[in-house]
C-alpha cells in the first residue's frame, strides 16, 4: 500500500548480486543452451561450428546410456524422497509428543546433516563393502553382520543391490533436514487443535491424519518441491557410494548429472559428428525441463491440496 | 440400599477399571514410540559409530585384517595427530591443515558475503516494490532448478579469464567463492521470512523517519535470525561439502576438505600398497564433522524454527 | 507466480527454435572435422609399431602447423620470461625437477620455471589443460600421455618441436636425437605422418613379472616366458599351498591392452577410410584372451588389483608367502621392497624381475608406458616458447635423464644417461647379493633397466584418439567385471562375455 | 499546527487498470491543538486520508498543508508526524523502552541541534549579515516548495488529460496527436517554472551573497579560531590519562566549558552534549506522560492490549511530531479498555495540545472524544462540525442514520404543502418547508424523539419492553416503518403500556427530520 517514488532504490539492493548471477548464472545457462543446440561446438576452442540443429538431442535419446541414467536418477527421486519424507514425518511426530530425551533424540537424528556427505559415502561404502576374492580382504560390516557374501557396491553387484545401498544411503542422509523442519513447523501448531482433538476424543491417526497433515501441508509441499529438485541432481552421493576410488563410475550406475560430467569430459566428435560436449550440454538442459516440470506438477497439486 | 451401595462401588470399580486401561494404552503407546526412536536413531547412529570405530583403529588393522573389527584392535589415538602430520604423495605434500584452513577461510567469507547477499535481495523482493520485481523472482526461481553441471564449464572460462584459476594466490580463493555466492535458495528462503513481517512495522518506521537499509538491520533482520542462522548453517554446509567446483578451479594448495577426505591418505608413502587408509580418512571426517555439530548444538532452536519458516507460503 | 516463470522459459526456447530455422543445417554425411582428417593417412595396422620408426612424408597434411622458428633466432636474454610446467608427479620427482629449475634458473638468469602439480592423476591434468586452453591461460610445458596430446591438438594447442629441435644453436644435433631411445623419440612422431613432433619422451617405463627369487631356486622354476610356463608353475605351486594365489597382476587396463596385441586380436586403430581412430576390441581373439585368463583366476592361479580390494599386488608379494610372482610397472620396481617387513627381508626374500610373458614366444608384446612432454603453442612469442624449449631439451639432458631414473625406476630415455658419471657412480653402489633392502632395491632397478633396453623393440603403443584413454579405462573395468563375475557354466559365461563386451562397445562410442 | 487538505483526491489504479477512487475532492481544516474525528463506513476512504496526511499515501490530486507549509511532496518523516496503527505495530523483538527510542535514534539530533546553535551564535556574532542569509535560505527553500507544488500540480493536471484521452481514444491518429501535444505543452509548462523559478530567485538572492557568508564566517571563525587550538590541547592533555577515555565528550566539555568564548558556547555545548541520556530522559518522560513507566524493559508480547496502545502512542509522540494521526486505535481493545483508553488518549491530547486526527468507524467514539468530527462516505465528506451539531442537525439521510443509537426510525410519509404525513395523519410540521408538497417522503425520528400522548397522531403497536440499564426502550412496530420494528426510549415515569394495546405517540420536531426518498437532502 506505500506509494513508492523511487524504484532506483531497490536496484541499488540488487545490483552485486544481479551482476553475480547474470555472470556466473544466467550467461552459462543461455550459453550451455545453445551449446546444446550447435551438434559440432568444440569445447577446446570455444567454437560453436557451423550447424544449429537438435542433433545432440536425438543422440542423447538413442543413447541407451542416457536413458539408464535418466531411470537411475528417476528412482532415486521417487523411491527416496517420499520415503524420507513419511520416514521424517513420523520421526518428527513421535519426537514432538514424548518430553524426556526429546533434546537428545533431536540432536541424534540431526547428526548426519552436519557430516560430511562423501565422506559418511565412503564409511557406507566400506560397511557394504566385499572382496572379489576370498581371504584378500575383510567383509564389510553388513556381510559380517548377516553372515552373507554379498556384493553390494563392487563391480559385480547386481542393480538391485547396488540401487539399495544408494537409496538407503539417500533417505538416510534427506531425514535430518526434514526432521527439522517438520518439528519446526509441528512446534508452530498451536496446542488448541489437538487440545480440541482430546476433546472429541479423536483416535491418534486421525490427529495425524486429519489436523497435523493438513496444518503441515505448507511445510510438506516445500520440502517435497525442494528435496525433488535436489535429488534430480543426485550425483555425488552415487559416486561416493558405489564408485571406487581413482576409477570412473560404472556407467550402469550413473544419474543424469553424472552422465552430464562423462560427456563433457571428452572432447571431440562421435561417431556422427555430434560434440560430445553438446551432448552432455543437451542432457543438463533435458534435466533441466524435467525439474521444471516436476517443479510445476509439484506447485499446482500443492495449490490444490495445501492448505494455507 | 445395600444393593446401591454394591453397585456404586461397582461402578467406582469399573470405572478404576477404564482409567487403568487408559493408563496401559498410555504406558504402551510411549514404550512404542521410544523403541520406534530408538530404532531409528540406532540406524542413523550405525555409519558414525563405525567412522569413529575405524578412526581409532591402527593402520595396520585396516589395511591387512582378514576380518572387519567392532573395536579398534590396538586403539591408536594417534591417528587424528597424524591427520596433521601426515602429509601424502598424492597430495602434493600439502598437509591436512592447510586444507582445513582453506576450507575455514572460505566457508567464512562465501557465509559472510551470501549471507549478506542474500538478505539484501531478499528485502527487496520481499519489503520494496518496484517494476519488474515479479519477473526477477520469477527468473531466480527458474534458475533455482539449474542442475550446477550446466554451468561449470562457462563459469570455469570466465574464472580465468578473471586470472583466478591455479593462481597461487587469493585468485584461488576468490575463484571458489565467488561464483556461487549468490544462492537463489537462501534468497527463497529469507524472503518467506520477510513476507511474514506484517507491513504496519515497516510504516511505522518510515513515520519514525527510519530509512529502508536501516529498517532492515534494525527490523527485518533481528526478526528473522532464526532463518538467518539456518542459512549460515546451510552455507557452512555447503563449503564443507563442497567438491566438484573446488576440484576443478583451485589448485592443490587452495582445495579443500573434500578433495582431501576422497583423494587423500591413498598409502603410497608407507606400505606401496596403494590402498586408501580409512583410518586417516574417518579421523579427519571426525575432526571436520565436530565443530558443526556443535554448532548445531549451540543453535538448535534458532535453526529448527528458522527452517520451518522457509516452509510457509509468502 | 511459476506459471510465469514457465511461460517465460517457453518464450526463451521458442526463440530459440526461431534461430534454428535461420540456422545452416547439416547435410546427412558430412566429413569429420581437422583433428580426424589429419591422422586419416596414419597407418592403418591397430597399433603403430614404435620399433619400426614410421615412414616421414613431409607432404603428408600436419597435425598441426610447425612453428616457423627462422634459423637466425637468437634468445633474448635481456627480457625476463617465466613459464609454467603442469606435471602430477609425486613428491619426490616434484623435488629433483625443482632441483633442476634452480640449476637452469643459472643458466638462464632470465627464465623462471614455475612447476606445479595440478591433479592427482594424467586424465585430470589432461582436463585442466583442456579447459585452460578454452581460457587461454594454459601452460608452457605439460606432461602427460598422448592421447591427451590428441585432444589438445583439436585446438591446434600443442607445440610442432621440428623447428626448435632443428635450430642450429638452440635445438638438438643429429648424433643427439639418435642418442634418445628409438622407439621412445618416435612416440612424439605418431601423431601425424608428416614427421610432426609434439612431445619428447619424458619418464618412461614398461611392465616387469617380478618374482620371488629364492622360492623359485628352491622349487626350480626357470622364469616363464609365456603364459602357459607361467601358470603351469602357478598351478605348481596351488597344488603345494591351496590357499596360495600364486600369480598377480596389477594393471587390468594393461593386461588388457597387452595381452590383446599377444593373442593379436585388435584393440583399437585407425580407420584406413575415414581415418579416424576407432574401437576394435569388441572380437572373438579378445573373448578368447579373457577367457583364457578368466579360467586361471577362476581356479585361484591369478588375481587383479581390483580383486585384491584395489590393494597392489606386491602387496601380497611381501608377505613372501601366497603370492610368488606379478607383474608391475617397472616404474613401481622399489615397491617390490618398500613396505615388506624386516623379518621378511631378513628370511631371504629377495626379487627378480623378468620381461612380461607373452602367449607366444613368436609374439612378444609388452606396453611401452609413462608421460612424455609437450610443448604448448603461445601464440607468436617466439623467446617464451624458445625458452620453454629450452628447459624441456634441459631436463631431458642424459644427466638429468639419469638423475631421475635412478631413486624412481624409470628408465634413461638416452643411451648416454648410462654414460654419465652419475649412473657410474649408481652402478658402483650396486652389489651382486644385496643384505640392505636399499641395496636390493638398487640392484632391482638396474636390472628392470636392463631388461627395459633388452626388450624395448617389444614395446608398442596404441592408436592415439578422442576416446583412446576412456576405452582404456573401461576395457580395465570390463576386466574386472568378467573376473568378479560367478559364472553357472561354460555357456553363461559365453554369453556374459558376449554381452559385457557389447555394452562396453557401445558405452564407448556413445 | 493546523492541517489544512485541499481537495484532495486518491486514485488507486490496479494493474488491469481499473481505478478506484477511494478520496474525492476532500476538502478540510484541522484546526490546531484540536481533536478531530475522521468517521465513516469502511471503505469511506477515511484510513486512506489519514495515510495521505501521514505521506505514506501520495495523494493522486490535491494538496496538503502543514500550517503554511505545502509538505505534499514530503515523504513521513519530513512531515514530523506521529502515527498510531490499529494494530499497533510495535517492534516485538524490541523492549518497550527501545521501541520508544527508536524514532529519536532516527532523527540524528545532535546535528540539529549543533545548527540550530550555529544560527543562534551567527546572529549573535554579526547579525547584519545573518539577518540576510538566513532570511535568504528561509525564502528560497519556501521557493523550491512552490515550485515543487506547481511542478506536480501540472503533472496531475497532465496525466488526467492523458488518462482522458487514452479513454475517448478510438485507435486513430488524432488521439495520438492530441498526446503528442499533450506532452509537448506539459514539458513547455515545467520550462516556463523553471526559467520563472530561476528568475524569482534572482530576485530573492542579496547582491553579493558570496561575501556576505564569507564574512558571516570570517567573524565566526575569528572567534572560534584561538579557541580550537586550546581545544587541541586539552583533548591531548586527556587523552594522555586513560580515566578520561571512558567517557570521553563528558570530561572534555568539562575541561572545555570555562575556556569556550561566551559567543559560541551553544555551539560547543551541543556538540558536547550527551543526547543518548537526553533521548532516554524523553523516552522516561513519554512513558510516564502514558503511564508505562514501570513496563519500560518488557518486551511488547509481554503487555496488555491497552499498555500495548500506550506504547504505541508513546512512541508516536516522543519525537514531538507537530500532528497526531490514530488509525482506529481502539478497535483491539475490549468495551471496558476502550472507554479508559479513549479518556487516555483524550487527556495526553490535551495535555500536550497536539493536533490530532481520530480515524474510526465508532460514531459514539468519536463522538466521545473529537472536538470535532467528521462524516465521510464514499471518499467524500458528508458533514462536518462539532459532534453534538452534527447530532442534532444531520445534513442528510445517511449522517442522520449513521450517528446514534439506537438508529433513528424511518418511515414512509408524504408532504402535502408544508405539512408532513404518515398514513393521512399530520405528524409534523415547520415553517421551512413552507408549503412544498412532496409525496414521498422519509420521516426520521429519534428514538428518544417520541412523547406518549393520548391525542399522539402517530399509532404504534408495541411489541415488547426492552430494559437497557437505566433507560427502558419499547420495541413496536408501524405499518409505514421503513424497519419491521422501531426502537423508542421513554423516560421511564411514563409508562403505562400493556402489552397488544395500540399507542399513541407525538414527535418531538427538534428530534425529527424530513429527507427526499430519492436523494436524501435534508428538508427540514
Amino acid at each position: 500500500m506505500l506509494d513508492h517514488k523511487r524504484d532506483l532504490k531497490a536496484w541499488l539492493y540488487l545490483l552485486i548480486p544481479l551482476f553475480l548471477l547474470t555472470i556466473f548464472t544466467f550467461y552459462p545457462l543461455i550459453k550451455t543452451f545453445l551449446i546444446s543446440l550447435f551438434s559440432e561446438y568444440n569445447a577446446l576452442t570455444d567454437d560453436f561450428g557451423r550447424y544449429f540443429d537438435l542433433y545432440a538431442y536425438t543422440a542423447i535419446f538413442n543413447d541407451r546410456f542416457f536413458i539408464n541414467a535418466l531411470t537411475n536418477t528417476l528412482v532415486i527421486v521417487f523411491v527416496s524422497v517420499p520415503a524420507s519424507t513419511i520416514l521424517a514425518l513420523l520421526i518428527a511426530v513421535s519426537l514432538n509428543s514424548i518430553k524426556p530425551l526429546q533434546k537428545i533424540f533431536q540432536t541424534i537424528f540431526f547428526i548426519p546433516y552436519v557430516t560430511n556427505a562423501l565422506a559418511i559415502g565412503m564409511v557406507f561404502n566400506v560397511m557394504f563393502s566385499h572382496p572379489l576374492v576370498g581371504g584378500v580382504a575383510a567383509e564389510g560390516l553388513i556381510n559380517t553382520l548377516f553372515q552373507t557374501a554379498i556384493d553390494w557396491v563392487g563391480p559385480t553387484a547386481t542393480v538391485e543391490r547396488w540401487r539399495t545401498v544408494v537409496l538407503i544411503y539417500t533417505i538416510w542422509s534427506a531425514l535430518p533436514f526434514k526432521i527439522l523442519v517438520f518439528i519446526g513447523g509441528l512446534q508452530n501448531i498451536s496446542k488448541q487443535y489437538y487440545d480440541a482433538a482430546k476433546i472429541d476424543a479423536a483416535p491418534k491417526w486421525k490427529v495425524m491424519t486429519r489436523i497435523t497433515i493438513p496444518l503441515l501441508s505448507p511445510i510438506i509441499s516445500y520440502i517435497l518441491i525442494t528435496s525433488f529438485i535436489g535429488s534430480f541432481k543426485a550425483y555425488e552421493s552415487v559416486l561416493s557410494v558405489v564408485g571406487t576410488v581413482g576409477r570412473s563410475l560404472d556407467r550402469n550406475r550413473w544419474t543424469a548429472v553424472a552422465y552430464v560430467y562423462d560427456k563433457i569430459g571428452i572432447s571431440g566428435l562421435d561417431i556422427n559428428n555430434i560434440s560430445y560436449y553438446s551432448r552432455g550440454a543437451a542432457a543438463a538442459v533435458v534435466l533441466f525441463f524435467i525439474i521444471m516440470i516436476f517443479t510445476f506438477l509439484n506447485l499446482y497439486i500443492s495449490k490444490k491440496t495445501v492448505h494455507y | 440400599m445395600a444393593k446401591a451401595i454394591h453397585l456404586n462401588i461397582n461402578q467406582d470399580y469399573q470405572f478404576d477399571q477404564k482409567l487403568k486401561i487408559q493408563r496401559t494404552a498410555q504406558l504402551f503407546r510411549n514404550i512404542l514410540l521410544y523403541t520406534f526412536l530408538t530404532v531409528m536413531a540406532f540406524v542413523v547412529i550405525v555409519p558414525f559409530y563405525w567412522m569413529l570405530n575405524v578412526s581409532f583403529q591402527s593402520s595396520n588393522e585396516v589395511l591387512n585384517s582378514l576380518n572387519v573389527s567392532f573395536f579398534p584392535k590396538v586403539f591408536s589415538p594417534q591417528n587424528y595427530l597424524n591427520v596433521f602430520l601426515y602429509s601424502s604423495a598424492a597430495q602434493g605434500n600439502i598437509d591436512f591443515s592447510r586444507y582445513l584452513f582453506n576450507t575455514v577461510l572460505v566457508a567464512f567469507f562465501t557465509t559472510l558475503g551470501g549471507t549478506f547477499f542474500s538478505i539484501l535481495v531478499a528485502f527487496a523482493l520481499a519489503r520494496l516494490n518496484f517494476k519488474g520485481r515479479d519477473l526477477i523472482f520469477t527468473i531466480l526461481l527458474a534458475t533455482m532448478m539449474i542442475p550446477g553441471e550446466m554451468l561449470v564449464i562457462s563459469n570455469f572460462v570466465t574464472v580465468s579469464r578473471l586470472g583466478w584459476v591455479n593462481a597461487n594466490d587469493a585468485g584461488s580463493y576468490l575463484a571458489v567463492i565467488i561464483p556461487f555466492l549468490v544462492s537463489i535458495f537462501h534468497i527463497y528462503l529469507l524472503r518467506q521470512t520477510f513476507k511474514q513481517i506484517p507491513n504496519e512495522l515497516y510504516y511505522a518506521a518510515k513515520v519514525d523517519g527510519c530509512t529502508d537499509f536501516k529498517y532492515l538491520w534494525k527490523v527485518m533482520v533481528p526478526m528473522a535470525k532464526s532463518s538467518i542462522v539456518t542459512i549460515i548453517i546451510l552455507r557452512i554446509m555447503g563449503t564443507w561439502n563442497a567438491y566438484i567446483w573446488q576440484d576443478i578451479v583451485a589448485n592443490e594448495k587452495y582445495k579443500l576438505v573434500t578433495t582431501w577426505l576422497r583423494s587423500s591418505f591413498v598409502d603410497l608413502a608407507d606400505t606401496g600398497s596403494g590402498r586408501v587408509l580409512t583410518n586417516y580418512q574417518m579421523a579427519a571426517t571426525v575432526i571436520v564433522t565436530v565443530p558443526l555439530l556443535l554448532l548445531f548444538i549451540f543453535f538448535r532452536k534458532y535453526i529448527m524454527s528458522g527452517v520451518s519458516r522457509s516452509g510457509v507460503k509468502g | 507466480m511459476l506459471l510465469k516463470t514457465f511461460q517465460f522459459k517457453a518464450i526463451a526456447f521458442a526463440s530459440l527454435t526461431l534461430l534454428l530455422a535461420a540456422c545452416e543445417t547439416r547435410p546427412s554425411s558430412e566429413n569429420p572435422t581437422s583433428m580426424d582428417q589429419s591422422t586419416s593417412e596414419n597407418s592403418g595396422d591397430s597399433t603403430t609399431s614404435i620399433s619400426s620408426s614410421a615412414s616421414i612424408d613431409p607432404t603428408a597434411p600436419k597435425i598441426v602447423n610447425w612453428y616457423n622458428l627462422p634459423q637466425d633466432t637468437v634468445l633474448d636474454t635481456t627480457t625476463e620470461v617465466t613459464i609454467n610446467f603442469w606435471h602430477r608427479m609425486g613428491a619426490s620427482s616434484q623435488a629433483i625437477v625443482q632441483k633442476w629449475i634452480t640449476e637452469f634458473k643459472v643458466l638462464y638468469p632470465h627464465i623462471t620455471v614455475v612447476e606445479e602439480r595440478v591433479a592427482n592423476d594424467y586424465t585430470a591434468v589432461a582436463d585442466k589443460v583442456a579447459l585452460s586452453i578454452t581460457a587461454g591461460t594454459e601452460p608452457d610445458i605439460v606432461e602427460g600421455y598422448p592421447d591427451s596430446v590428441a585432444r589438445y591438438a583439436q585446438a591446434k594447442a600443442p607445440l610442432a618441436l621440428n623447428n626448435f629441435i632443428n635450430h642450429p644453436e638452440y635445438g638438438l644435433t643429429q648424433e643427439q636425437q639418435d642418442d634418445f631411445l628409438p622407439g621412445l623419440w618416435a612416440e612424439g612422431r605418431s601423431y601425424d605422418n608428416a614427421g610432426t613432433i609434439l612431445s619428447l619422451p619424458f619418464t618412461k617405463s614398461t611392465e616387469g613379472l617380478f618374482y620371488n627369487a629364492p622360492y623359485f631356486a628352491q622349487h626350480g622354476y626357470d622364469v616363464p616366458r609365456t603364459w602357459d610356463e607361467l601358470f603351469a608353475i602357478a598351478e605348481d605351486i596351488k597344488s603345494r599351498e591351496p590357499n596360495a594365489i600364486p600369480f598377480g597382476y596389477d594393471s587390468e587396463d594393461n593386461l588388457f591392452i597387452t595381452a590383446a596385441k599377444q593373442w593379436d586380436a585388435p584393440y583399437t586403430g585407425y580407420n584406413a577410410t575415414t581415418g579416424r581412430g576407432e574401437v576394435l576390441f569388441n572380437n572373438n581373439e579378445a573373448k578368447d584372451m579373457v577367457k583364457y585368463f578368466k579360467d586361471k583366476v577362476d581356479r585361484g592361479l591369478m588375481i587383479t588389483r581390483a580383486l585384491n580390494a584395489d590393494a597392489y599386488t606386491s602387496d601380497i608379494f611381501k608377505t613372501n608367502s601366497r603370492l610368488y610372482m606379478y607383474v608391475g610397472s617397472t616404474g613401481g620396481t622399489r615397491y617390490a621392497y618398500i613396505g615388506a617387513s624386516a623379518s621378511v627381508f631378513d628370511s631371504g626374500y629377495r626379487v627378480g624381475v623378468a620381461p612380461l610373458p607373452s602367449q607366444t614366444l613368436e609374439r612378444p608384446a609388452q606396453i611401452q608406458q609413462g608421460p612424455n612432454i609437450t610443448l604448448l603453442r603461445k601464440g607468436n612469442n617466439t623467446q617464451r616458447m624458445l625458452a620453454a624449449w629450452l628447459f624441456a631439451k634441459y631436463m631431458t639432458g642424459a644427466e638429468q635423464s639419469a638423475e631421475f631414473s635412478i631413486p624412481s625406476g624409470y628408465a634413461p630415455i638416452r643411451f648416454s644417461a648410462y654414460q654419465t658419471q652419475r649412473w657410474q657412480n649408481y652402478e658402483a653402489t650396486i652389489v651382486a647379493n644385496p643384505t640392505t633392502s636399499a641395496d636390493a632395491q638398487n640392484k632391482l632397478v638396474r636390472e628392470a633397466i636392463e631388461m627395459f633396453l633388452e626388450n624395448s623393440q617389444n614395446f608398442f603403443t596404441s592408436a592415439v584418439f578422442n576416446l583412446s584413454s576412456k576405452t582404456r579405462t573401461e576395457v580395465g573395468a570390463l576386466l574386472v567385471k568378467i573376473f568378479a563375475y560367478d559364472a553357472a557354466d561354460e555357456t553363461d559365461l559365453n554369453s556374459y562375455i558376449n554381452t559385457q563386451f557389447g555394452e562396453s562397445y557401445d558405452f564407448i562410442v556413445n | 499546527m493546523e492541517v489544512r487538505l485541499e481537495n484532495l483526491t486518491k486514485v488507486f489504479e490496479s494493474k488491469n487498470s481499473a481505478r478506484t477512487i477511494a478520496v474525492n475532492q476532500f476538502n478540510f481544516t484541522i484546526p490546531d491543538g484540536k481533536l478531530v474525528g475522521l468517521l465513516g463506513p469502511s471503505g469511506c476512504g477515511k484510513s486512506t486520508t489519514l495515510y495521505m496526511i501521514s505521506g505514506l499515501l501520495y495523494p493522486t490530486h490535491g494538496r496538503i498543508f502543514f500550517g503554511d507549509e505545502d509538505v505534499t511532496e514530503l515523504s513521513p518523516e519530513q512531515r514530523g508526524i506521529g502515527l498510531v496503527f490499529q494494530n499497533y505495530a510495535l517492534y516485538p523483538h524490541m523492549t518497550v523502552k527501545k521501541n520508544i527510542l527508536f524514532p529519536l535514534e532516527n532523527m540524528n539530533l545532535k546535528k540539529k541541534s549543533i545548527e540550530d546553535a550555529t544560527k543562534l551564535a551567527h546572529f549573535a556574532i554579526s547579525p547584519k549579515e545573518a539577518k540576510v542569509y538566513y532570511q535568504y535560505i528561509k525564502e528560497s527553500t519556501s521557493l523550491k516548495n512552490k515550485y515543487k507544488r506547481l511542478e506536480s500540480e501540472a503533472k496531475a493536471v497532465y496525466q488526467s488529460k492523458l488518462l482522458e484521452i487514452s479513454k475517448t481514444k478510438k485507435r486513430n491518429e488524432k488521439a495520438t496527436n492530441s498526446t503528442s501535444s499533450e506532452r509537448q505543452s506539459f514539458k513547455d509548462q515545467l520550462n516556463d517554472f523553471k526559467l520563472s523559478f530561476e528568475k524569482e530567485m534572482q530576485n530573492i538572492t542579496p547582491d553579493k551573497l558570496q561575501t556576505i557568508v564569507s564574512k558571516m564566517n570570517d567573524a565566526y571563525a575569528a572567534i572560534e579560531k584561538p579557541y580550537q587550538n586550546h581545544k587541541q590541547k586539552i583533548m591531548m592533555q586527556l587523552l594522555l590519562n586513560p580515566i578520561h577515555w571512558f567517557d570521553f565528550n563528558h570530561h572534555f566539555w568539562k575541561a572545555l566549558k570555562p575556556i569556550v568564548p561566551e559567543a559560541i558556547k551553544q555551539v560547543e555545548e551541543a556538540r558536547y552534549k550527551d543526547y543518548q541520556k537526553q533521548m532516554h530522559d524523553e523516552a522516561i518522560a513519554m512513558a510516564k506522560l502514558v503511564g508505562i513507566e514501570d513496563q519500560l524493559n518488557k518486551k511488547p508480547a509481554q503487555l496488555s492490549g491497552g499498555q500495548q496502545q500506550r506504547v504505541a502512542i508513546a512512541r508516536a509522540l516522543v519525537k514531538k511530531p507537530k500532528v497526531l494521526l490514530l488509525d482506529e486505535p481502539l478497535s483491539n481493545l475490549d468495551a471496558r479498555l476502550r472507554l479508559q483508553t479513549r479518556e487516555e488518549i483524550k487527556r495526553i491530547q490535551k495535555e500536550i495540545g497536539i493536533t490530532t486526527v481520530f480515524v474510526t468507524h465508532d460514531q459514539e467514539e468519536a463522538m466521545s472524544i473529537s472536538d470535532e468530527i467528521v462524516l465521510m462516505n464514499f471518499g467524500a465528506e458528508q458533514q462536518k462540525g462539532n459532534p453534538q451539531d452534527v447530532y442534532n442537525q444531520p445534513a442528510n439521510l445517511f449522517v442522520a442514520k449513521f450517528l446514534g443509537t439506537p438508529q433513528l426510525n424511518l418511515y414512509q410519509g408524504a408532504l402535502k404543502n408544508g405539512k408532513v404525513m404518515i398514513q393521512d395523519q399530520v405528524v409534523f410540521e415547520s415553517s421551512s418547508l413552507k408549503s412544498k408538497s412532496l409525496d414521498e417522503v422519509l420521516i426520521g425520528v429519534r428514538p428518544e424523539g417520541y412523547e406518549m400522548d393520548e391525542k399522539g397522531t402517530l399509532t404504534l403497536q408495541p411489541q415488547f419492553i426492552e430494559m437497557i440499564g437505566r433507560d427502558v426502550s419499547l420495541v413496536a412496530s408501524h405499518p409505514q416503518a421503513q424497519t419491521p420494528s422501531i426502537r423508542i426510549i421513554l423516560n421511564s415515569d411514563d409508562f403505562s403500556v400493556k402489552p397488544n394495546q395500540l399507542i399513541k405517540v407525538r414527535l418531538k420536531p427538534h428530534k425529527t427530520f424530513i429527507f427526499e426518498k430519492t436523494t436524501g437532502r435534508r428538508l427540514a
